[in-house]
């Protein structure tokens, strides 16, 4: 005839809690007893022990235990790692379950290490130390290398500068004559048939490359030159009116 | 056939001279002071300070001296003796006044052991906010600043030097190390397999 | 009768415990304690006290050890001895800094070329608060308090020996030269101050 174990009622003694499962159930549940403040491994080792002393497997408590002892560890899970719930949840469950166990057994080191700095202190009370400079100690001098006097000068001069007048230049855009470069490319094009426009502009501003564009159009508008690019962002090539055929190559060769 | 003569003469030996710099060094340093630092001050070396504070721990002992020689935070200081400690508690606030709280304990515990930690590190390991344990132990200077995780990042907390020599250690390698789970994992699997031993096949 | 007994019998007599009692508060003090104090922590009268020093007196002195008693504003104190002065001074010394700030520069450059000269009257020039950066020359002895405008008057400040010596100056007039600047002091007084007020706030 087997007995029942009534999980509810398995006596427990525990570090943090000595009586009766369900009593430390409802003190968990009405938040008078810290979960954090529990090891849950250590119930888990009374339950089997409990178990063994009956030298019979009970099924049914073994599964009503199982049920009690997984929300418990949910419920410290969660009370330990409140804003990575999400985090944990995203895992695989045997990652999340290695990943709880990891932190469990961090923390649990960090207690062990933080109960022998209590010890410790607890020795150490009675040494009194000097915690401030004390009273008669040499006075810390600071020591300067030697320096020039010119340096002295220096500053002073600095002192003495101008400041330079107000600067208004980013006020307005100051845009290089298009003429400019309507002589520059056909200075260009009388000793070349052709050029790349890049090549020309590198190093010019962006007005400039923009205003040395402009005078482009106005060339070709007046059938001095013939512009090509073989496509999207290749090299614009700008060659005289009269080499315009030589050049229809080049783009059908792209 | 004079040198003999002096040694008999000289009642000071170069040992115990050393000695005598060494205490004033001591006397007037606000933290521990490393062999090194002694060694560079006297301008000798460091072999030499080892033999004078071995000469001045035999003189600054408990029982004989109320002031006490010890090897502490990365040097040798002079403290009270613990004879002395009611009377000094009469005149000086002690170095932590009213102890601390387990949660500054196991805070103290994480950036001791784990070095420099932000604060999201140390409350990922204690389940819990730690702002308020963290600025308190920065108030006590217990912890410090001790850099940031990159250029924007998180700052990180050390343990400080006074942290050293309140709990009376050597450096932080005198931490003794906390034994990890694993034995409770396999305790807790034989006893799992023992059961399972007799469960009906 | 058994009073004088216990004198004989007792190895260690209540002076030479109190002493110890006494050193220890010394140690930790960062002050120089009054015998007041000590006689109120010791739990003992001033008489006693005063025992008690006398032993310590004797014990910590010139010669004797590397720590003396002293004492000094009212209160007695541990400090280093005379012939530990030396050493004492290298633990303390600090790395021999380069070079100065521009604005110590600016501001040592001004004291010295324009004469004793108060802090509104450099930070006119400057066209920024000095307070700070005389502070600091002040603290590293390249200036000195020299006088007051007048009797209620702001401090003038001027440079010192130190200042003449790290600058390899036999005195003030080895200063170079500045005649572009103006023809005397007031001149380039005057010609900086002008340049100060066209400077944007």
């Amino acid at each position: 005839m087997v007995t029942p174990v009534a999980v509810r009622e398995l006596e427990l003694d525990l570090d943090a809690f000595e009586g009766p499962f369900d009593l430390l159930l409802s003190l968990v549940l009405r938040d008078e007893l810290p979960l954090r403040e529990l090891d849950l491994a250590e119930i888990i080792i009374s339950f089997i022990e409990h178990l063994h002393a009956k030298g019979e497997l009970d099924l049914d408590a073994c599964g009503e235990f199982l049920i009690l002892i997984s929300a418990l560890l949910e419920l410290k899970a969660r009370a330990m790692f409140p804003e990575e719930e999400a985090e944990l949840a995203e895992l695989e469950p045997e990652e999340a379950a290695e990943e709880l166990a990891r932190r469990l057994a961090e923390y649990r080191r960090a207690k062990e290490a933080a109960n022998w700095l209590r010890e410790r202190l607890e020795e150490r009370r009675d040494y009194f130390f000097r915690m401030g400079p004390a009273p008669l100690a040499p006075k810390s001098e600071r020591k300067l290398a030697p320096q020039s006097p010119l340096k002295l000068v220096e500053a002073l001069r600095g002192l003495a500068v101008e400041p330079p007048e107000p600067s208004t230049t980013h006020m307005a855009l100051r845009f290089p004559p298009t003429s400019q470069f309507l002589d520059r490319w056909r200075a260009l094009l009388r000793r070349r048939t052709r050029f790349d426009f890049d090549q020309e502009v590198a190093g010019l501003s962006r007005v400039e490359i923009a205003v040395a564009f402009l005078a482009l159009l106005e060339l070709r508008k007046q059938n001095e030159i013939a512009i090509a690019q073989a496509g999207p962002f290749a090299p614009i090539r700008i060659s005289r009116a009269d080499a315009e055929r030589s050049l229809s190559w080049t783009a059908h060769s792209a | 056939m004079d040198s003999p003569l002096r040694l008999i003469t000289t009642e000071v030996t170069p040992a115990s001279e050393l000695a005598k710099t060494v205490e004033a060094l001591l006397v007037v340093a606000s933290q521990p002071l490393p062999v090194e630092d002694l060694a560079a001050a006297a301008e000798v070396d460091v072999l030499h300070i080892g033999e004078a504070l071995e000469l001045l721990s035999e003189r600054y002992s408990e029982e004989k001296s109320g002031i006490v020689l010890e090897l502490v935070a990365g040097g040798w200081a002079f403290r009270a003796s613990a004879a002395a400690s009611e009377a000094c508690a009469r005149l000086f606030e002690k170095p932590v006044e009213k102890g601390l709280s387990q949660a500054a304990l196991e805070t103290l515990a994480i950036v001791a052991y784990l070095g420099p930690m932000t604060r999201p590190e140390v409350a990922r390991i204690r389940g819990v906010n730690v702002d308020g344990v963290i600025a308190g132990l920065v108030e006590r200077g217990l912890i410090a600043e001790g850099g940031r995780e990159n250029e924007f990042g998180a700052i990180r907390y050390r343990t400080t030097p006074l942290f050293e020599r309140i709990f009376g250690l050597e450096s932080l390698a005198a931490l003794p190390r906390v034994d990890d789970l694993g034995a409770d994992v396999t305790e807790i699997r034989e006893r799992l397999e023992a059961v399972a031993e007799k469960r009906p096949a």
